[in-house]
């Protein structure tokens, strides 16, 4: 055994323990671990983003653009920075209640640009990349009629699963998305077919969950590697 | 139906026609101007030499001058097999001559051939067409039918278990005397799933306000913070009770998104809310809110366009929205004819899709290639 | 001026974005790179009020002596801990800030993310019964896939992992196309109707 | 209420304590559970098993602390087996969250083996600019990265003077809990043809299974699995298998708790339909 002399881990896996303590039972030292965390990552995402994006794209550029301006170069391409640099402070009217309103001007610019991006991104990745995954696995398609009629020349379980599951693929995906018609009832046929895409759907979940179980394991072999090797050192 | 199906194949034709297919070589070498860029590069392509087969083949030398240069640079050497280049390094509206060379381990070089080519950006990605397609024709059909609900139309929505279960949740709630918490997911404003989430905020906000229950709304973005707090006090002024609403109870936590998660479960179990919403974007934490929720005992209704989370909410929440579901929430809960509009020419964009995956489908059984051709109408291009 | 303009400017940006989508130029490019830079700037001086308003509720809570306040005493000396060294030091590897991160925030971070090994076997035990068909389908989907993935090749051959693939590769990635081609539609439709003014519930209210 | 019910309401803190115990035994006391080693790891060791002594292999750690608990373990079975074969190992960061765990994890593994900072091993450090510093590496190692993490010009180690861009190295390996390996893979592989092999998340590995179909990554680690393969090739059992106990016995858990919850809910369902009749 050979207990950690640096302080830090000290620190670092006291505060695990913290946190570990919830499982038990709300108390003073989770209360202490979660008031901690939320106070050092508010400051922390705040820090970093004013080093690692306000400084290179609004401070540096300014001040280039107005030395370049000041200095008789005219206008530059720095001076761009200027949008964001003006939309940040309309955001700030909201703490002086007379002019608030103005900060909806730096909101309707951030909102209109997201949607702008929304629809194309959807478009590409939710909707036309999806329908071409439906049809395609890798560079074949998911199904043809060479691969059915080879099950028929020489059956076997193999070559029915490899015939079978592309139709089941694009039969999936028509059930799942009879599913989510929300302008017809689900009753009589479209109620059928919705109810064959919800068995695609728990199946799928089923599935995901099961996908997942394994990689949070590993987030918890981790938390209690380093308190029983980098801490305790009971474990090489 | 037909009309809008026919428009739709024909819009895809028209794509699949104007995007550009990879050209045969035809000459020993062909210099272009890289298509559906940004501009500053130019394709350099060339038949295999002869050469190739013998041995002591190196590779090729490409190399270029600027017009009015005398000597050519060098400016890559490409392994034996591969016949493509593409230089990074042209300026825009400079023309150049490409010259590509046959390496071998003895002897000069041997010239394979010269082309001349101009790198320019370009004002129309190509291989973006379908996408263009895709975005005016869903626009359309949507701002068709939004159209059709103003002038009145007759519109149906089936029932979703979840949105009928928001009034007796938060009776429930006020029955308990316990308050309500919403939680309206782990992402900015600029996820459409937020924006969704703060709809539905609107209209639970406007409940909590006509019952007096208290609202608690932890946030993890600044900006959604500004945004929910101006629309539960807005809720609250437009049920007349402007005076109930609590300036706090909309409140930033922090952009970490475990740390977030710790003070959420705090809020749970030293505030006991009847009441769970978890709405929006989630992820790795939806099953530790969820479960902590569970155990104090609350209902739980979620909705969340994140496919990988859903099956934690499903197996952990009373109930979920699933996906489109959480879109379609604004409508139902409001019944707003131009948003139930909205939702009608959703279903029919669906239909479309169903349509041209059964169109699919008999193209592959009739022939793979004409198959492989229509899905290949739907290939999106990265960049 | 209070609702128009706003409107108008979402009206703009969101042409211009989906519209720049289309243009693989030079100057759409950089109006591109450019946006998403500044849309982040905004956020950060957005985050001013958020900072504030979090240090506001726990100054409230420490004067009012309300319940818990000795907590709010250690989140504002948090947040004081990493604005001081961040703002002091900077944010190099070895920065007074950086240790803290490395060794306060983040292993609270993994530590509350690997409670959810912990979760996930309490709800897999608390939820996954057998009471309707749907709900047997899940289990069974579940259990294979778990089973799928454990090394038991030597015990049960290799068709458990197969299967726990193929259910993997098809019906689940049907439902999972099928539900993304309707999220797909729903955010298409729900930012046309930030665009054009139909949703406005994010002005808020007021004049 | 029968002793079925009482099972289904069981306090969760039961459960808790089982997962703990069934990571924390095997951590201390391994039980050597049996792996067999799947083709997209062996295909990994394989192509190190055939470069030439002396061949430099890149290893580039594009992971942060968050996904370390799956990546580090086969980062060091992959460093063993580098150092193993006498191939230099030139170590790169793309990720920010990186140059930490992989200095520990290369200062830990060379003293191990006794490899010499300069000749077997050099330590390269973070560059902005994922897709960048992978193009530029194509032009010339020295111009992306002119001097090693502690400020040594790369001119002045002699492994380096050797090295040029991927024309002199045998194989890059990326160690990534992200979208990493398709920026090597597109410019990397694509565009100087590089062999390329990658380790990644077990949630990310069905992803990269294509690009072993087309050849683009010669071989994938995937998760703490992966990494348990691996050292079973290697014949150097450590953290992953360790983990993969841990992993495998939870699994087991969770399958067993689900089994006996259905069957204590069955007979209660029974029990009511009893009473009810």
């Amino acid at each position: 055994m050979h207990i950690s002399t640096d302080i830090w881990i000290w620190i670092a896996a006291i505060l695990t323990l913290c946190i570990y303590s919830f499982l038990y039972k709300d108390n003073p030292f989770y209360k202490f671990a979660e008031h901690l965390l939320v106070g050092v990552s508010a400051g922390y995402f705040f820090v970093i983003y004013f080093w690692n994006l306000v400084v290179p794209n609004l401070l540096t550029p300014l001040k280039n653009g107005f030395g370049t301006l000041f200095s008789g170069g005219g206008f530059t391409g720095d001076l761009a920075a200027l949008v964001p640099g003006i939309l940040g402070l309309i955001i700030l009217t909201r703490l002086i209640p007379k002019i608030a309103w103005m900060s909806r001007w730096a909101i309707g610019f951030y909102f209109g640009a997201f949607q702008g991006l929304t629809i194309t991104g959807y478009m590409q990745a939710y909707i036309l990349a999806q329908i071409y995954g439906t049809f395609m696995k890798g560079n074949n398609p998911v199904f043809s009629v060479a691969l059915i009629g080879s099950f028929f020349s020489d059956p076997g379980w193999g070559k029915i699963l490899l015939a079978v599951s592309g139709p089941l693929m694009i039969l999936g995906v028509i059930c799942t998305l009879t599913y989510f018609f929300f302008s017809k009832e689900h009753k009589g046929f479209v109620g059928g077919v919705a109810k064959i895409g919800i068995v695609f759907l728990m199946i799928g979940f089923g599935a995901s969950f099961g996908y997942t179980v394994m990689a949070r394991v590993s987030l918890l072999i981790g938390r209690l590697q380093f308190l029983l090797r980098d801490w305790l050192g009971v474990i090489s | 139906m037909k009309k809008l199906t026919g428009i739709f194949i024909a819009l895809s034709l028209a794509a699949a026609a104007t995007a550009a297919a990879p050209e045969e070589p035809s000459l020993p070498v062909t210099a272009r101007d890289a298509p559906n860029d940004a501009g500053g590069a130019v394709e350099i392509f060339w038949l295999a030499s002869p050469l190739e087969k013998e041995e002591g083949f190196k590779g090729y030398e490409v190399q270029r001058r600027a017009e009015g240069e005398e000597v050519f640079a060098t400016i890559a050497e490409i392994p034996p097999g591969e016949v493509v280049h593409q230089d990074q390094e042209a300026e825009d509206g400079v023309p150049y001559e490409y010259r590509v060379r046959v390496l071998t381990s003895e002897g000069a070089p041997v010239v394979l051939g010269v082309s001349k080519a101009t790198a320019s950006g370009q004002w129309f990605n190509t291989a973006r067409t379908n996408a263009l397609v895709g975005v005016v024709f869903t626009s359309f059909v949507i701002i068709f039918f939004i159209f059709r609900a103003r002038g009145g139309a007759e519109l149906f929505v089936r029932k979703i278990a979840g949105l009928d279960a928001v009034d007796d949740a938060i009776g429930r709630a006020t029955e308990m005397g316990k308050p309500i918490l919403f939680v309206s997911g782990l992402a900015d404003a600029s996820e459409i799933s937020t924006i969704a989430a703060m709809t539905i905020l609107g209209k639970v906000a406007r409940k909590t306000a006509e019952y007096e229950t208290p609202l608690i709304v932890p946030c993890y973005d600044p900006i959604v913070m500004m945004v929910e707090k101006e629309i539960v006090r807005q809720a609250y002024t437009e049920m007349g009770k402007p005076d109930a609403f609590d300036e706090d109870s909309v409140f930033f936590v922090t952009q970490s998104q475990f740390g977030y998660v710790a003070a959420v479960d705090g809020i749970m179990l030293r505030e006991k809310p009847a009441t769970n919403f978890y709405m929006g974007a989630f992820f790795a934490e939806s099953l530790i809110l969820a479960e902590t929720g569970a155990e104090t005992g609350a209902i739980q209704i979620a909705g969340t366009d994140r496919v990988t989370q859903l099956p934690f909410f499903i197996t952990a929440c009373d109930y979920t929205l699933m996906g489109e579901e959480l879109y379609a929430a604004t409508a139902y809960l409001g019944r707003d004819p131009l948003f139930l509009g909205s939702l009608k020419g959703q279903d029919w964009a669906k239909a479309v899709i169903m349509a041209a995956l059964v169109v699919g489908t008999v193209l592959l059984i009739i022939s793979t290639d004409l198959g492989l051709w229509f899905a290949k109408l739907f290939e999106t291009s990265a960049s | 001026m209070r609702r128009e303009l706003p409107l108008a400017i979402c009206f703009i940006m969101g042409i211009i974005m989906t519209v720049q989508f289309f243009i693989p130029h030079r100057h759409s490019q950089w109006l591109f790179d450019n946006m998403l830079k500044w849309l982040i700037i905004v956020l950060t001086f957005a985050m001013i009020l958020g900072i504030g308003n979090l240090v506001k509720l726990h100054i409230q809570k420490v004067q009012h002596r309300r319940r818990d306040w000795l907590y709010s005493i250690v989140a504002l000396f948090g947040i004081s801990a990493s604005l001081i060294t961040g703002f002091g030091w900077g944010i190099e590897a070895d920065s007074p800030f950086m240790v803290l991160f490395n060794y306060v925030q983040i292993p609270m971070q993994a530590t509350m993310f690997s409670l959810l090994a912990f979760y996930i076997a309490s709800a897999a035990f608390r939820t996954f019964r057998a009471r309707t068909v749907e709900a047997t389908l899940l289990l069974v989907a579940a259990v294979i896939v778990m089973l799928g993935r454990v090394p038991l090749e030597g015990i049960v051959g290799r068709w458990l992992p197969d299967l726990a693939e193929w259910i993997l590769d098809y019906p689940n990635m049907a439902a999972k196309r099928g539900i993304m081609i309707g999220i797909g539609l729903g955010a298409i439709s729900t930012a046309l109707k930030i665009i054009l003014g139909i949703e406005r519930s994010w002005l808020g209210g007021g004049d | 209420m029968n002793v079925y019910e009482k099972f289904l309401h069981i306090d969760r803190r039961y459960i808790f304590i089982l997962v703990a115990l069934g990571v924390i035994i095997p951590l201390v006391w391994p039980l050597g559970l049996a792996v067999t080693t799947s083709p997209p790891v062996e295909n990994v060791y394989n192509a190190v098993e055939e470069l030439a002594p002396g061949t430099p292999v890149l290893v580039s750690v594009d992971y942060d602390p968050s996904t370390q608990p799956e990546l580090s373990p086969m980062t060091i079975a992959v460093l063993r087996h580098c150092f193993a074969r006498d191939l230099p190992v030139i170590i790169t960061v793309l990720h920010p969250g990186g140059p930490g765990l992989a200095l520990e994890i290369s200062d830990r593994i060379s003293k191990e083996v006794g490899a010499v900072y300069g000749e077997d091993y050099v330590f390269l450090g973070y560059k902005v600019g994922s897709s960048a510093v992978i193009l530029s590496i194509g032009q010339d190692f020295h111009v992306s990265f002119p001097a090693d993490y502690f400020n040594t010009p790369i001119d002045e180690i002699p492994l380096m003077k050797k090295v040029k861009n991927y024309n002199d190295i045998g194989l890059v390996i990326t160690m990534s809990g992200s979208t990493y390996p398709d920026a090597w893979v597109a410019f990397a592989h694509e565009r100087y043809g590089q062999k390329l092999a990658a380790g990644v998340t077990a949630v990310m590995a069905a992803d990269y299974y294509p690009y072993l179909q087309t050849g683009q990554l010669v071989g994938l680690i995937g998760g703490l699995k992966g990494a348990a393969e691996y050292e079973k090739l290697i014949n150097r059992p450590d953290d992953g298998l360790k983990g993969m106990d841990a992993q495998t016995i939870v699994h087991l858990f969770v399958v067993l708790m689900i089994l006996l919850g259905n069957i204590a809910f069955l007979f209660v369902q029974r029990a009511k339909k009893r009473e009810a009749a």
